[in-house]
């Protein structure tokens, strides 16, 4: 229902195009001002991205946290819950499955080792998300302002850990976390960096989808995302539907935690996937919470920063020209896209 | 046969490419240390011109570093400059996958086969800074604003304190973490609570530095720099500093690697330089500094261009009075580089 | 025409030096029309200084239309606004305050963040810049002592019951400056009944002021108590008018609200002799949600088999009643027994599995979820749901519910219709259809024939009487008299939060439980 | 200097640029709008006083273009939120990246300028007070303009008939409508005020107080601006009061640390953000929510 809001399905291809041309052409005007040749950048930040299996490896793994994070998001928006956590559960998730790969299962081989990892990261994000869902629904504070509130106690939290006990002894003084045994990282694809965390996030993508769209369970949740009354009246307890939505919502952005760090990082540092919450919110906003809309949404985004770099790269311009675009693209997306809603 | 290939390899390693890579933590234009490192970027651009400039600013200290890099290779570099500590990691994956490349780290310990890492020792100009704030100090309290309680920056804290306590036994370094890189409002407020409790002169370890020594400036007391020379923005307080100066020292990596010539070179292990090549530089005197100060300055200088002084050379004590090097003992790269405790004679705790 | 002639002669009818005076504001032949539904068809009101002047008629008669145009809400279709005898038009409703008009909304137009007194600065049109608190203060008590009207101007709306909300909203009307004419909607249905005495001799207050006022009610005895003027709206109509000169006849205004229908009793099977009490409700005290007690101590019992019949005046209570009975709203104190279980304090989930039903008022706000299909709300409590790899198996759904007799019957819409694009009364037969189909031990429904057609009407009502065979105990809820006893087999009525009754409807008459709904408790 | 002074007037000197965002952003709110974007004009105001005030000389140029610019900023969210109807905790992100990127490009030739910004003024006799006077009256003059800004603000909201109706117009816009006047040019003017101030605050931060433009300057002081207003239950000296705890939090981790204490700065940084859900749930608590009821659809009906 939220889904058919979305201004994908109220656009026709054709104004959609016009819209993706528009924004390439008022941003290569902007950038033919600055000095730069917009043909080859717009060309090179395309060789960058989806012209070789690179490029594309490297769009998929940086579309992977934002597709979970967005998922993180848009599974309570189906219970009509707006969570702004998924930057504080990718921290927990990340931090929690860290703790569980030096201390708990360093030598495990890993047909045990990784799911065990990604379940000790889905259970860091989901506890993180339990601290709101009691929140809510003992003492009704309003969920979003937590959520957002706890994004940054987790940030320090990480800080605390990384500085302190989780310190690697091995890494010269420096925060990093002690390297993850080989046995638990990530298989990848030869030659590129792409991992089975794109392939796990696309996996959740399409439960949560089937879930939601297809099964007696994402009906309910359906029911009570449009109109709590009615559920009540139809025997749905909401509020443990409330909470329990929370906390797989908390579960998947510490999956995308436990991902970022196994997959890409081998060991966990402050700065690991900070930032990335943020933009899952905003993915999941701009694809109406729509679990597989969500997907193209987060290769957008993950595009424009790995093109990012090529962009800046060849322009010779200052790196926050990267930003520029982003911001412009996702200022014009969400002023188009009109949907009812605050 | 296989060997034979991978012999040839190693061979051409970093020549063939037609561009060279730079990655910078922060903004190329912070005052400070990113500053420093692209001013070098630019010598190299002037020194090779037929070489193509990749240069990126604000590359996170994560795995994200690796697809830069890649992206570099991709636009012809063979060459690469990743300039920051947390660039190392990914830089030795990076170096893993494409053996034809040259990676060149500013700082790190870890080495690879086609990976090698520089710096400079900084600290004995530091040292030396430290020699000069020592005798300038009327109250005895230094104030040092610091980022995080990483290696390179507790060095540089003890290093000063070494140096203020040579000369003045009495005086004692104040070191706060803050906990940022480069956020000018934290590094104001820090700089006003020091000078509060009585500090007469800041100095700091951080990636942007011109704030701190303009606050310092403004409420009149001293400063001592470190990645600049900010005579122009302090003209009453400042004292002396150390600040960086790559230009040679990437000219001449880059030459030596784009004739073929990486291997076996000093760069292709731990490459440590100093006061001695130019890189570390001691930055003009205030117009305050007495003369009887500088020379006493100079003369460490000398002692220290001449090897008849280390500033680390034990013994050294920690906080606690331990000695962490032992009387006589020249301290190793390794050893220095993994500093992990504040010497005598500076006042604060590393945050946990 | 007719109207305008009548109305003329009811002028003619007044006290003499008031039929010198103009109206303050005079409405003729007002039309409006929602759709096909006319709500308004060629009316003619007016309100002089110093006359209360109240309008009476069925829900839905369109009283409060006709204010809303009064106040400049909605504009006529057709007809004529005249303020002092000048033709003015009154839409937007700043312009008709300009015009030194003022209404008092039953949902009060008040915000619950802010003062009492702010909530008054806010009406008020002319006001500098600053707010001069001690001015407004004083203002404000001055006009309340004038009417006798108590209100703390450093109140918080949200801190005060309806009644007093009721109080600022009327002296907000007061206060703004060169108000003449004051339009009360409904203003006693949420009063206690001490309320209501205090706030009728404030109207006689006002009349005395030199005000003209406008006053809706459903209560007689207010009407006979304080109106000057009385006009009966049915069915947008004028169909009645008079003035106290010629006296009020209680039961001759009943009749003319009620109108001459016959209650048709036609359909009425008695139920089976061999009653079983199915619902016991015991010493049952309920709270609205402004959290004042609305139900006390009351006792009443649902048998299986019959119909019991809820009669009120809106806002008696009959809503937090249903709410409670079906776990949506805890009681303060008191027990449900079905069938000698004690439900008090079960979630909803509970209560529907022990097979109690309940159709809402207001489909809309608590049935209706946006973007599902009428199939899909089927399921919502209705027809039972056979599971399919996870999912509801919705062919089966499907042809289940295109199987139900009760669908075919209500002609609910097609399966694959959107529920929130259907007409209320698709809803309606939706809803029902739903509720029938579990056939549950207890049904409660919330004015079943809202919204319906005649012929639908009839056909829920005959299903409601064939559940009835089936042994079903039923609790209508209506303020349709006629609808009430054409279905109930016994009628309780819940007024001053009490329950009166039960009576036997056979044995009643409508006039007398209409005279225990309008009055009260004092029977 | 004492402890208490030192860490009380370091608290106002780090606080005040926040103050400024969370004082305008009350006035945002209470009309209906969250403007996460707050951020983005923050670091506008920053960059555009700084610019200013190193062309002109005048650092007063510099405070007024830089209100102006967080305005132009805001203006962007409040057409995106209440004309288009978007979502307002997404579209003030999007404006907070676009607002870094902006600035820290354009900003990018002026990170090595030097100002003559405003300087501390001790105010005469104030000034001399023990202990008070060194914690509130050796500050430059944009602090002062922020204590006397949260009475003027309060004034305003509470005092004046605009402030009623902006505040009706966050609870019940509605009524405001019945009243006759357009509750969506009255959240224009509250979201373009916020931004105003938020602007001035990031000025405060690059002109008065650390006298630099660094891109990205404010750090997420914008965000923190916003939330302090949760924190604040909508009270502009609440809010204030958020910007001096905030502030005193980062004085405290220096002032320990100068004095040798041994302690987590990252324990302490989570300070501000627990008290805040603390507040919360004690407000929940008296069973009166003071969110305007505007806020509370945005951020949703569970
Ligand atoms: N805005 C509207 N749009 C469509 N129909 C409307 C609207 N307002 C009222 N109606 C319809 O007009 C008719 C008259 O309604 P009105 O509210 O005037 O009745 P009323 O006499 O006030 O009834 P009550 O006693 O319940 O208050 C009703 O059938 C109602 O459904
Ligand atoms: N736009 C509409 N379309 C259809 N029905 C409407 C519409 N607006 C109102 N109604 C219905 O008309 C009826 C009366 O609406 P209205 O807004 O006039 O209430 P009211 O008369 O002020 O209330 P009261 O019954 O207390 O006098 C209600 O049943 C409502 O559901
Ligand atoms: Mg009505
Ligand atoms: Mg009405």
């Amino acid at each position: 229902m939220l889904a058919k809001r979305v201004f994908f399905n109220k656009y026709s291809i054709g104004t959609k195009i016009t819209m993706a041309l528009g924004i390439c052409i008022v941003y290569g005007v902007f950038l033919y001002t600055q000095g730069a040749n917009p043909f080859l950048i717009y060309y090179e930040m395309f060789q960058a991205t989806f012209g070789n299996v690179y490029g594309i490896g490297e769009v998929a793994i940086k579309a992977t946290p934002f597709i979970l994070t967005a998922l993180a998001v848009a599974i309570p928006a189906r219970v009509g819950l707006i969570s702004v956590g998924g930057e504080g559960q990718l921290a927990c998730g990340a931090l929690s499955s860290t703790f569980a790969a030096v201390y708990i299962f360093k030598d495990m081989p890993s047909f045990i080792g990784i799911p065990m990892l990604l379940l000790a990261g889905a259970l860091g994000g989901a506890l993180w998300a339990v601290v709101p869902g009691i929140l809510k629904i003992v003492a009704r504070v309003n969920e979003t302002i937590t959520t957002l509130l706890l994004n940054y106690v987790a940030f320090f939290l990480v800080g605390y850990f990384i500085y302190g006990i989780l310190k690697s002894p091995d890494a010269y003084g420096w925060p990093f976390s002690p390297r993850f045994s080989d046995s638990l990282r990530l298989p990848t694809l030869e030659g590129t960096r792409i991992h089975i965390g794109i392939l796990i996030a696309v996996a959740v993508a399409i439960i949560v989808w089937y879930v939601t769209m297809y099964t007696h369970l994402g009906f309910r949740m359906r029911v009570v995302g449009g109109n709590v009354k009615a559920a009540k009246h139809s025997g749905i307890i909401v509020e443990r539907m409330q909470f329990v939505t929370l906390i797989v919502g908390g579960a998947v952005g510490g999956l995308a935690g436990i991902i970022e760090v196994s997959g890409i990082e081998g060991h966990l540092r402050p700065m690991t996937g900070v930032g990335y919450g943020y933009i899952g919110f905003l993915v999941a906003w701009m694809a109406g919470n729509h679990p597989l809309l969500i997907i193209p949404f987060a290769i957008l985004l993950a595009a424009i920063s790995v093109g990012g770099n090529a962009l800046e790269m060849h322009s010779g311009l200052n790196s926050s020209i990267v930003l520029i675009l982003m911001g412009f693209i996702l200022i014009v997306i969400l002023a188009i896209g009109k949907r009812g809603g605050k | 046969s296989s060997s034979i290939s991978a012999g040839e390899v190693k061979s051409n390693m970093g020549v063939g490419g037609d561009a060279i890579g730079f990655l910078f933590v922060g903004p190329r234009d912070d005052y400070g240390y990113n500053q420093a490192a692209y001013n070098g970027s630019e010598a190299v651009k002037e020194a090779f011109p037929f070489m193509k400039l990749l240069r990126v600013e604000n590359v996170p200290e994560t795995a994200e570093a690796e697809r830069v890099m890649e992206e570099m290779i991709r636009s012809g570099a063979k060459v690469i400059f990743p300039t920051s500590y947390g660039h190392l990691d990914p830089a030795l994956e990076v170096a893993k996958r494409h053996r034809d490349v040259v990676f060149l780290h500013q700082g790190g310990l870890k080495t690879a086969e086609n990976l090698g890492t520089y710096f400079s020792n900084i600290f004995e100009v530091i040292y030396l800074s430290g020699v000069a704030a020592g005798k300038m100090t009327k109250t005895n309290k230094l104030g040092f604003i610091a980022s995080f309680p990483i290696p390179q920056v507790l060095l540089n804290i003890n290093a000063y304190t070494l140096g203020v306590r040579s000369v003045n036994p009495d005086a004692n370094v104040i070191a706060v973490f803050n906990g940022s890189w480069c956020d000018p409002g934290k590094q104001a407020s820090a700089a006003n609570t020091l000078i509060d409790q009585g500090c007469d002169v800041l100095t700091q370890h951080q990636d942007c530095t011109k704030t701190i020594i303009e606050t310092a400036e403004r409420r009149g007391v001293m400063s001592s720099g470190y990645h600049c020379d900010a005579l122009e923005i302090a003209p009453e307080g400042w004292i002396t500093g150390a600040y960086w100066n790559w230009d040679d020292l990437y000219v001449n990596m880059c030459d030596v690697i784009l004739n073929g010539e990486f291997k076996g070179s000093p760069y292709d292990g731990r490459f440590r330089t100093g006061i001695h090549e130019g890189v570390a530089k001691l930055a003009r005197f205030g117009k305050n500094v007495p003369d009887d100060v500088k020379k006493l300055v100079k003369e460490k200088q000398k002692e220290i261009l001449d090897y008849k002084f280390y500033p680390f050379t034990g013994p050294v004590r920690d906080q606690s009075g331990t000695v962490r090097i032992e009387p006589g003992v020249v301290p190793t790269v390794t050893e220095l580089e993994t500093t992990d405790y504040l010497v005598e004679g500076s006042i604060g705790n590393i945050p946990k | 025409m007719r109207n305008a002639l009548k109305l003329n002669t009811t002028v003619g009818d007044t006290v003499k030096n008031e039929s010198m005076t103009t109206p303050l504001l005079e409405a003729r032949g007002i039309t409006i029309r929602f759709g096909d539904l006319v709500a308004n068809d060629k009316v003619n009101i007016s309100v002089k200084a110093g006359q209360i002047h109240a309008i009476l008629g069925e829900n839905g008669a369109g009283k409060s239309t006709l204010m809303k145009i009064l106040y400049g809400v909605y504009k006529q279709d057709e007809g004529t606004t005249f303020v002092a005898g000048e033709p003015a038009t009154l839409h937007p409703p700043a312009r008709a305050k300009s015009y030194g008009i003022g209404m008092v909304f039953q949902d009060f137009r008040l915000v619950p963040a802010l003062t009492v007194l702010e909530n008054i600065v806010l009406a008020m049109p002319r006001l500098g810049f600053w707010l001069n608190r001690k001015n407004l203060h004083d203002q404000i008590l001055e006009t309340a002592a004038r009417y006798h009207i108590m209100v703390d101007p450093d109140a918080y709306i949200w801190q005060l019951d309806l009644g007093q909300r009721q109080r600022v909203e009327i002296i907000k009307v007061l206060i703004a400056c060169d108000t003449r004419v004051i339009i009360f909607d409904e203003p006693t249905s949420v009063l206690t009944p001490q309320e209501v005495e205090s706030f009728l001799a404030m109207l006689k207050k006002l009349r005395t002021g030199g005000y003209g006022i406008l006053l809706i009610t459903h209560k007689i005895g207010e009407v006979i108590n304080c109106a000057d003027y009385v006009t009966v709206l049915r069915e947008g109509r004028v169909t009645y008018h008079a003035g106290r000169k010629n006296g009020f006849k209680e039961n001759e205004l009943v009749k003319q609200m009620i109108g001459e229908k016959e209650i048709s009793t036609v359909n009425k099977t008695k139920g089976r002799d061999s009653k079983k009490i199915v619902l016991r409700v015991e010493n049952f005290t309920v709270k609205c949600d402004k959290g004042r007690k609305i139900l006390q101590e009351i006792n009443f019992t649902l048998k299986s088999g019959e119909i019991t019949g809820i009669a009120g005046i809106s806002g008696n209570g009959q809503r937090e009643l249903v709410e409670a009975l079906f776990g949506l709203r805890t009681p303060v104190s008191g027990n449900i027994f079905l069938e000698n279980i004690n439900l008090v304090g079960s979630h909803p989930k509970k209560f529907l599995e022990s097979g109690i039903v309940y159709v809402p008022e207001d489909l809309i706000d608590e049935q209706v979820v946006p973007g599902l299909s009428i199939l899909e709300h089927m399921i919502l409590g209705g027809i039972p749901v056979t599971s399919k790899r996870f999912n509801v198996d919705w062919r089966k759904a499907h042809f289940d519910m295109v199987g139900l007799e009760e669908v075919q019957r209500l002609g609910v819409a097609s399966p694959e219709r959107r529920v929130d694009q259907l007409s209320g009364g698709n809803v309606q037969r939706m809803v029902l259809a739903r509720a029938m189909a579990r056939i549950p031990k207890v049904l409660l429904v919330s004015y079943p024939s809202k919204g319906l057609d005649i012929f639908t009407v009839r056909t829920v009502h005959g299903m409601l009487f064939s559940l009835k065979e089936k042994g079903v105990a039923i609790l209508v809820i209506s303020e349709d008299l006629t609808e009430l006893f054409s279905l109930s087999d016994t009628l309780i009525v819940l007024a001053n939060q009490r329950v009166h009754g039960p009576h036997d409807p056979d044995e009643t008459h409508p006039h007398a439980i209409g005279q225990i709904m309008l009055k009260g408790g004092e029977e | 200097m004492i402890f208490v002074t030192e860490v009380l007037t370091n608290a106002i000197r780090a606080g005040t640029a926040v103050g400024y965002v969370s004082v305008g952003e009350v006035i945002g709110q209470r009309s209906g709008v969250i403007n996460l974007g707050a951020e983005g004009s923050m670091l506008a105001g920053a960059l555009t006083a700084f610019a200013l005030t190193a062309w002109t000389g005048n650092p007063w140029y510099g405070v007024m273009c830089g209100g102006i610019s967080g305005a132009l900023m805001s203006l962007i969210h409040a057409f995106v939120v209440i004309t288009r109807n978007a979502n307002q905790l997404a579209t003030g992100l999007a404006i907070m990246f676009f607002g870094q990127g902006i600035t820290a490009y354009f900003g990018s030739s002026y990170v090595n300028l030097q100002i003559s910004g405003f300087e501390p003024i001790a105010l005469p006799f104030l000034s001399d007070i023990p202990i008070i006077g060194s914690i509130f009256f050796h500050h430059d003059i944009l602090t002062y303009l922020s204590m006397l800004m949260v009475p003027l603000v309060w004034v305003f909201l509470f005092s004046t008939k605009w402030g009623v109706i902006l505040r009706a117009t966050g609870e019940r816009d509605e009524v405001v409508y019945a009243h006759g006047k357009s509750p969506n040019c009255i959240r224009y003017m509250a979201v373009v005020v916020g931004g105003f101030f938020a602007g001035v605050g990031g000025a405060q931060l690059s002109i008065a107080f650390s006298h630099s433009w660094m891109e990205n300057i404010t750090q997420g002081r914008g965000l923190i601006g916003v939330i302090l207003v949760i924190f604040a239950s909508w009270r502009p000296e609440r809010a204030m009061l958020g910007a001096y705890l905030f502030g005193g939090s980062q004085a405290l981790i220096v002032s320990l640390q100068g004095r040798g204490y041994n302690f987590s700065s990252f324990l302490l940084f989570m300070i501000p953000y627990i008290l805040t859900i603390v507040v919360l749930v004690m407000v929940e608590r008296t069973g009166w929510n003071p969110m305007p009821e505007a806020l509370k659809k945005v951020f949703g009906r569970g």
